[in-house]
Order: structure tokens, then C-alpha cells, then sequence
């Protein structure tokens, strides 16, 4: 390891227990260190284990992550609105939320917001709205100009079951109209 | 984050640096501090775990109860951390290498065994993921308060302990193996003093694909003949004497003889205490670990371990970027406590995770100028990059540190 | 030196730190006989103790491998110990301190574990050797240093503990009963299980001088006597009486620890064996 | 009932031909063995043992009647009782 400077990319994902968001963060991660990336993960949560708001920080770099706490993070994706509340001024760079949860957004920054309808869609499609994760992930993996099949095997890696619908909640994500450049 | 104009030298003083570079085959994860934990004791050929499930430790007992059945080996999940210890204990006495994790308030209940482990020279290793307290404070927040605890880790003096502390998975997987090597080696038991941001942080984690090729493991010797020890020596290398072989070993927790006999003799008491304080003492070369960023042109230096290194660490260098000359030492082995690493005459800045100050005072009394020490100590949250910048900056620039919310600087 | 003395025990640490007339010495006597009688050797018995009166006493006079735990933890370190040598017999020589107040917890969790090892509980009915407090043997209103108005606190019986806590053998005798002691030892060593052997024995100094009265070993073990019998010298009843014998056998009935533990690794291998294929 | 004989019976049956052996320097003089002896052979020496006993010795092994009473009650492993050799010739 060196002191040499290093770009090192913050992701801020939070919501509530129960909505998949250390296994979005673990998949996210996974796949970059499939790609030869160092990560770090913190997840911290309330007491409870659901219902709470959870909390993962990653830090991608190509060499050994320093601190592992995102400060400024580049992508943050808000599940709840007391996440987006409470960890908005931790990011400076896109924000990625979900408009069925988060109905206030700050009228700051425009540009930066994208809204990502995944709890919506995981309804319409595949009438559950745990697969509301994964479209996250896709429409994230497009954002953020991530390496879609790295993703795909790592989520086949880090989930036991159910690997055809999440392989198409994460399409639907990643195939979302809105997020494709014109 | 920053960019830093001349280079920086940087050192890590670790036997797992060359275990790293020769040991490249494996397998490339996304995993807990406690699952490193747990890999590498059973790379270090742990076959006994004996607990009480406790976060943020327990999931190492889960993983543990998962582990060591398929490599033939024992979990037990004690009624309380008494016994988990002592089972340890006699789980070593027995033969087989053994380790159990704890937090704070489990830790606590351990020292009895501890001492035991201590004077009859049991080698094991104790896992303690600190969590804020007082008592049982907060599961789920980091803390750095047994520090002194992990020393003084069992009542009636006499001893010197092993303790060390990982700031990454990664390191935590290698620490591991290195404190079963230690407690082989030295005939005690060592303290794995970690933290809950390093126990429950996800992290990319290389695990070497063969264990039984892994050749810097020291294996289990068993002492098959009397006596307990020779009185007197410093021969580290009389293996542990093993019950059940027909030598007739008797472990006592009183005072003994060579041959283990209890007895109340002042010439026995100081051969025993002689023995179990200089075996570490006098090899503090094979013990001391540490990391250091730029100390030697530093004008200010700043302290940490575990977690907490990871964020004053960026803040060195951020603080560098800003034009200050700022160092960075961070400790690995915390207890045979490496005073030759605070020779330099500097103001050192002790970040740590407490308000009372437990760390610092030990800084204070290894560096040459005590009162040149500050502290910066913060509770259930890591530092950031900017408090510890801003602190060193203040230090270098104004020999204070400024108000910041949160922080305590005031040591008495 | 009797002829079991010399067989199995160390001519080092005979004469015991015992005071005279300790009822230790006979009990652990009778622990030779029985192991005699069962023929087995010095290597085959592991010989663990706590501390105190039963713990100092008995600690390395047994010539095997011995240890000496902490205050109540011998049952904690013999579980861990037993998992690394299961072959061996445990005969785990405890006080009323160690069995029934500070280690009760470890005692009750060995037992439902099935935990192969013979706890000999030598119960003084005091804290004798720290000078004669009461424990929860004492029996209720006798004198001791710390109920010098009498023992208020109820007690308790730790065979009834250890056979609610499935325990696979119990058994209860006196310092009287040498000819019962040796067989039911023999009955405990034979059960690959949780053996307890509960033996209540005379202390002169400290329960004999506070709480009957007077140093007088012939006295004192006469009193064991007379509540073994239930009947005084001279024909009127003892204040009580301990019902001793056999309390609950149900031997090799259950698997044992470590074996469950071994069975389950064997299962666990398989399992994986059977994955690769 | 008491388990201790104040007065001790003379001796019947095979008497004479047991060997009493006492270990008299591990001897803490607790009289157990005196006390339980159905017969009259212990006595205690004049003398103290080197641990400060007044220890017990063998007076009378020609009453013994080997019932190993003292045996089995001895809490310092000092007494041993056991067939004479020449007894053994004999039967």
C-alpha cells in the first residue's frame, strides 16, 4: 500500500430493515473486487431488526481503502425518507431515490436527484416488493457506468434463491428508459 | 481524496507482510471482520471454541459452530464466558488449540481464566470486539476502553499479557494466525483486541486456498515429561505439558513449583513471577507490530489503533495536503506496550474512542516530553477525516487543539 | 503408607495439608479402592479439584494428571477437556463451595450435557477453610461464622439439582459409609456420563467448633453417624436425617458429550464427502 | 448405636495373624483408628512424629482380628492391614 493519492468512490446506500440494503451493498462491492477493486463496507443499523433505518457505506478504491467512512459520498441511495433526511448532507454527488418513499425532495441540487420508481415497479412486475433492491442496483449499475455482468455474477454469488426474477428486476433497473443518454 | 506532492514513507512492521507476498493462491471475498476472525484461527488449526454469543462477537460463535465441525473440530457454547474460557483453557491443557470471542462486558467475566491461562501457561487466544460502554453501553457502536483492561486482564499483578489489534479484515485474518503463533510460542494466552466497526465491517478479504500448506503456522508441541517448567529459565520453547498422557501434570492456581505443586514459599512466588513477566519481557523483538506514516521528518505525530487508525490515518494525509507535517503511528501489538516507538521529541496527538483516556497515558509516559501529548478522544463514533486533520493542524500550527464538538482533549 | 496410597498417589504430597481428623482423606481412600476395583491405572484417570478445603487437600496427591481450577470452574475447564481426551475417566473432586454455590451454574449445564466425568461433591456443610461460613449445605439454624444466630437461609439439595438437571447418576453417602461410598464410586466411574456422588464428611476445626460445639474428631464424626442413622447413641432421634444411597440410576441411558459431539462431526464429514461426489 | 466401642472385646477367630501396619510420621493422631478397633491394638506414642502428632503405632497386633475397620476410616492413608506371610504358610 502507498500514501500516493488514490480516486476512491463513496456510495451511501439507506432505508428501512428489511429492504435489502446490505445486499445491495454486498453485491455492488462483490463485483468490484471481482474487477481487482479493494472495498470496504460498513453497515450500521438500529436495534431492530426490521423496520429501523439501515445503513451501508462502501468505499471502492484500486488500492487499500484508508478510512472506511463515506464523508462525501459520490452516489447515495435513499430508500426512506428519514434516510434521505438524516444522510443528504453526507453526499455531494448523485442522488438516487425512490419517489414511493421519499415524497419531500430538497429543492436544492435538481440535477443531482434521479428518481428511480423501484418499489412501484417490483409491484407491476413481479408483485413483490422485495425485488425493489435489485432494480436499484441495475438502475445504479447504468448510472454509475458499473460493469453490468461483473454485477450479475456477483448477485447470482451473494443471493441463495429466486436468481431468474432478480437477474430481471436487475434488467428492469438497467434497462429503466429514463436513465439511458440520448 | 488528497494528493500529496513529495512521497511519504511508510512502513509495516507485521510478519503477515511476507506471509502476503508468499502466499498469493486463494480466494478473493466481501466479507466480515468476524468471519476473517473466524478463517484464521481455523488456518491456525483452532479446534476448540468455547463461548457465550455476545455482539458484536457473536457472529464469530456462529461461524464457528458452522467451521470447526467440518475440520473436526469442537464448539461449545458455554453458559457464560467463565466457562467458555475455562473450557478453552482445558480444552489447550488437552492438546488442541483453542479460542473464544467475547465484547467488553464477557471479557470482564473472563478474567479468571485469563489468569489461570496466565500461570499455568496455557496457550489460547481470546477474541474482544469492544463495543461503548460503560457496561453495556451500545451493541452496535465502536469502542476503545479496555485497553487497560486487556493488560491488566486478571487481578493479583505479577504477569505481563499480549494484546493485539487489527484495523482491517484482512489484517484481522493474518492477526489471527499470528496471535495463536504467539500464544504458542510464549505459553499464554493473547488478546485479540478488536472493535465493533472491525468485527461487523464488510471487507475485500484474500484467504489462501490451502491451509495445511500455510508452513509459518507454529504447530502444537506437547511436553511430555516433567517437570511444569525448568525454574528460572527463559526457554520459551518447552512446550506446553498436555493432561492426559500419564505425565502426571499438575495445573494449580495457586503458586507453584517446577513440577506444579502448590506452594507458599516467597523463592517459588518470585521464580514463578520472574518467569511469567521477563518470558515476554525480554522478547519484546519477536512481539512488536506497528504501521508508520512519515514520522521521521514529522513535526506532529499522530496515535491510533484498530478501527479508529483507518480515519486519522486519511486525516494524516489530509493534514499533509494542507501543508502540515504530520506523522502517523499506528500500533498493532498495544500491550507489551512498544515504547521505542515514541522516541522522536514531537508533539504526539492521541486519537482514541473514549472520553477518560486510556491510550494517551501510556504515550505520555514512553514519549520524552509527557506534556507535549495531546488527546483527542471520542466516544461510539470513529473520528473523521476532518477533526483529525483540524486537531493536527491546530497542534502544529498553535500547539493546541481547537474546540470541535465531541471531542475531549482534557486527560487528568 | 496403605498399599493403595502407594500405588496411585504421590509419597510427595502425603501427609495431605488436611487438619487431623478431616474427613477428606478417608473419602478420597475409598476413591482408590473403588478405582482399584475397577482396575484401572494411574494414566487413566484425570484427576481435577477447585479450591478450598476439597480443592487444596486433594490437589496433587492423585499420581496421574491432575489440575487445580479456579473457585467452582473445574466442570468448565473438564468440559473442554474432555472434548480433547474423551477416553479418559474425569474424577472431579469438588467442595460444597465449588459444587453447590460458586460453580452450580457449570454443575447444572455439565449434567445436561451428559458430561463424561464423576463429580465427587465432599461436602463439609461450610466455607471451612476461609474460617467457617455457612453454605448452602449448612443445615438450617446451626452456628457458623457468618449465621452466628443460626443458619436462616434455607439450603439446598444439589443431588436433587443435578438429577432435575438430567444428570445420569446421583448418588448421596457420609464419611460413615465406606463400604457404600466404594461401590457407588465404582457405580459413578462405570457410567460414561454425568456421575454425582455427593459425601458429606466432618470439619473439626470450623463446622465441628461453631456449630456442634467442639473440636473432638471422635465427636464430630460421630454426629455424621448419627444423622446417616437417624438416631442418636442413646436411641432418640437426630434432628434429621440424610437419606443416602443410590438416588436416581439411569446410566449409560444417554449418549455423552463429547461422543454426541464426535458423532456429529463424523455426520458432518460425511455430508461433505458425499457433496464432492 | 455409635459407631465408636468404647470398651473393646477381646479377640476371637482368626486373630494373630494380620500384619498392622502404621505409617506413625504421616500420622495426624485423629484416633479414628483406635476408636473403631473392635479389639485392643492401637495405642498412642509418648513421643511426637515429625509433623507434631502424637502418632498412633501397632501396641497390640496379635489382637487384630483383620476387620479393616481401621483401614477404611485412616484419612491420612497411613494404616495398612494385611495377611502375615507366615499366616499365609500356615493355611
Amino acid at each position: 500500500m502507498t500514501a500516493a493519492a488514490k480516486p476512491r468512490t463513496e456510495i451511501l446506500i439507506s432505508g428501512f430493515g428489511g429492504q435489502g440494503v446490505i445486499r445491495m451493498g454486498q453485491i455492488l462491492g462483490l463485483a468490484a473486487i471481482k474487477q481487482g477493486h479493494r472495498v470496504t463496507m460498513l453497515k450500521s443499523h438500529g436495534t431492530e431488526t426490521r423496520g429501523g433505518y439501515v445503513r451501508a457505506q462502501l468505499v471502492i478504491s484500486p488500492d487499500y481503502v484508508d478510512s472506511p467512512v463515506v464523508e462525501n459520498a459520490d452516489v447515495f441511495v435513499a430508500f426512506s425518507a428519514p434516510a434521505y433526511k438524516k444522510f443528504f448532507d453526507h453526499c455531494r454527488g448523485k442522488i438516487l431515490y425512490d419517489p414511493e418513499m421519499v415524497e419531500d425532495v430538497r429543492a436544492e441540487g435538481p440535477e443531482r436527484h434521479v428518481a428511480v420508481p423501484a418499489t412501484q415497479l417490483a409491484k407491476e412486475r413481479f408483485n413483490n416488493v422485495l425485488f425493489a433492491n435489485m432494480i436499484m442496483l441495475g438502475a445504479l449499475t447504468r448510472l454509475s457506468g458499473l460493469d453490468y455482468e461483473a454485477m450479475k455474477k456477483a448477485m447470482l454469488e451473494v443471493i441463495p434463491r429466486f436468481h431468474e426474477q432478480n437477474l430481471a428486476a436487475l434488467d428492469v433497473g438497467y434497462t429503466l428508459p429514463a436513465l439511458i443518454p440520448a | 481524496m488528497s494528493t500529496l506532492a513529495p512521497a511519504v514513507s511508510e512502513q509495516l512492521v507485521a510478519p503477515w507482510v511476507e506471509w502476503a507476498r508468499r502466499y498469493t493462491r486463494g480466494r478473493r471475498l466481501l466479507e466480515a471482520g468476524t468471519y476473517a476472525l473466524t478463517e484464521g484461527a481455523i488456518a491456525a488449526g483452532c479446534r476448540v471454541f468455547a463461548g457465550y454469543p455476545i455482539t458484536p462477537a457473536t457472529d464469530i460463535a456462529e461461524y464457528m459452530s458452522k467451521r470447526l465441525p467440518q475440520v473436526g473440530g469442537y464448539y461449545v457454547q458455554c453458559e457464560d464466558e467463565l466457562a467458555g474460557m475455562h473450557a478453552c483453557a482445558g480444552a489447550s491443557l488437552g492438546g488442541l488449540k483453542a479460542m473464544t470471542a467475547t465484547s467488553g462486558p464477557g471479557y470482564t467475566l473472563m478474567h479468571d481464566a485469563y489468569g489461570w491461562s496466565i500461570t499455568n501457561e496455557i496457550p489460547l487466544v481470546v477474541v474482544d470486539a469492544m463495543r461503548v460502554g460503560p457496561i453495556s453501553g451500545i451493541t452496535g457502536a465502536p469502542g476503545q476502553g479496555e485497553f487497560y483492561i486487556a493488560r491488566y486482564a486478571s487481578h493479583g499483578g505479577n504477569f505481563e499479557t499480549i494484546v493485539l489489534s487489527p484495523s482491517s479484515v484482512q489484517e484481522a485474518f493474518w492477526l489471527t494466525i499470528d496471535a495463536f503463533n504467539l500464544a504458542e510460542r510464549f505459553r499464554t494466552p493473547v488478546t485479540i483486541l478488536t472493535d465493533q466497526v472491525i468485527s461487523d465491517m464488510w471487507e475485500d478479504l484474500f484467504i489462501p486456498e490451502d491451509y495445511d500448506a500455510l508452513d509459518f503456522v507454529v504447530p502444537r508441541k506437547n511436553n511430555l515429561m516433567m517437570p511444569f517448567y525448568p525454574v528460572g529459565s527463559a526457554d520459551l520453547d518447552v512446550p506446553p505439558n498436555v493432561i492426559g498422557h500419564g505425565t502426571g501434570v499438575c495445573v494449580s492456581a495457586y503458586t507453584h513449583t517446577e513440577e506444579g505443586y502448590d506452594i507458599e514459599e516467597m523463592e517459588a512466588q518470585w521464580a514463578q513471577t520472574y518467569r511469567l513477566i521477563n518470558k515476554i519481557r525480554h522478547h519484546r523483538d519477536q512481539l512488536t507490530r506497528y504501521e508508520t506514516v512519515g514520522v521521521e521528518d514529522a513535526d506532529v505525530i499522530a496515535v491510533a489503533y484498530g478501527a479508529n487508525a483507518r480515519t486519522v490515518k486519511t486525516g494524516v494525509l489530509e493534514a499533509r495536503r494542507r501543508g502540515v507535517r504530520a506523522g502517523f503511528v499506528r500500533l498493532i501489538t498495544l500491550w507489551p506496550f512498544p515504547d521505542e516507538l515514541f522516541e522522536r521529541d514531537v508533539p504526539y496527538v492521541v486519537c482514541e474512542l473514549n472520553y477518560d483516556g486510556q491510550l494517551v497515558r501510556e504515550v505520555m509516559r514512553s514519549a520524552p516530553d509527557g506534556k507535549k501529548v495531546r488527546f483527542m478522544g471520542k466516544s461510539a463514533e470513529l473520528h473523521t477525516v476532518a477533526e483529525v486533520a483540524a486537531g493536527l493542524e491546530g497542534v502544529a500550527r498553535t500547539g493546541r487543539i481547537p474546540e470541535l464538538p465531541y471531542i475531549w482533549t482534557e486527560v487528568r | 503408607m496403605n498399599r493403595l496410597a502407594k500405588k496411585y498417589l504421590r509419597p510427595s504430597q502425603i501427609p495431605t495439608k488436611a487438619c487431623h481428623g478431616c474427613g477428606i482423606g478417608m473419602i478420597e481412600n475409598w476413591l482408590l479402592q473403588a478405582i482399584d476395583e475397577m482396575g484401572l491405572k494411574q494414566d487413566d484417570v484425570i484427576f481435577g479439584t477447585g479450591i478450598g478445603c476439597v480443592g487444596r487437600q486433594t490437589f496433587a496427591t492423585w499420581g496421574g494428571d491432575n489440575f487445580g481450577a479456579t473457585h467452582g470452574r473445574a466442570l468448565a475447564v473438564a468440559t473442554g477437556l474432555k472434548l480433547a481426551q474423551p477416553d479418559k475417566k474425569y474424577l472431579i473432586v469438588v467442595g460444597d463451595g465449588d459444587a453447590a454455590s460458586i460453580g452450580t451454574s457449570h454443575l447444572i449445564h455439565a449434567a445436561r450435557r451428559n458430561l463424561g466425568v464423576t463429580v465427587i461433591c465432599e461436602d463439609n456443610m461450610g466455607y471451612e477453610s476461609t474460617g467457617g461460613q455457612f453454605s448452602p449445605t449448612t443445615p438450617a439454624g446451626y452456628v457458623t461464622n457468618s449465621s452466628p444466630y443460626g443458619m436462616v437461609e434455607p439450603g439446598f439439595d444439589p443431588c436433587d439439582v443435578v438429577k432435575a438437571a438430567g444428570a445420569t447418576f446421583v448418588a448421596e453417602t457420609t464419611a460413615t459409609q465406606w463400604h457404600q461410598t466404594v461401590k457407588i464410586v465404582k457405580k459413578a466411574l462405570a457410567n460414561d456420563g454425568f456421575s454425582f456422588v455427593h459425601v458429606r464428611f466432618p470439619c473439626n476445626e470450623n463446622f465441628g467448633a461453631y456449630a456442634l460445639g467442639t473440636r473432638d474428631t471422635l465427636k464430630n464424626l460421630e454426629w455424621i453417624y448419627e444423622h446417616t442413622q437417624g438416631r442418636k447413641a442413646d436411641g432418640t432421634d437426630a434432628d434429621f436425617t440424610w437419606e443416602t444411597g443410590i438416588k436416581h440410576d439411569a446410566s449409560n441411558s444417554r449418549p455423552e458429550f463429547s461422543r454426541l459431539m464426535r458423532d456429529m462431526n463424523a455426520r458432518v464429514k460425511a455430508d461433505m464427502k458425499a457433496k464432492q461426489k | 448405636m455409635a459407631l465408636f466401642k468404647a470398651e473393646k472385646k477381646a479377640p476371637k477367630g482368626p486373630a494373630g495373624r494380620w500384619d498392622v501396619v502404621i505409617g506413625e510420621d504421616m500420622c495426624k493422631a485423629c484416633g479414628f483408628c483406635l476408636s473403631v478397633c473392635p479389639v485392643d491394638v492401637f495405642a498412642y506414642r509418648k513421643a511426637p512424629n515429625k509433623i507434631g502428632w502424637f502418632p498412633m503405632y501397632t501396641a497390640h497386633e496379635e489382637n487384630c482380628i483383620g476387620c479393616m475397620l481401621c483401614y477404611q476410616i485412616c484419612p491420612d492413608f497411613c494404616i495398612d492391614v494385611s495377611v502375615k506371610s507366615t499366616a499365609v504358610a500356615t493355611v
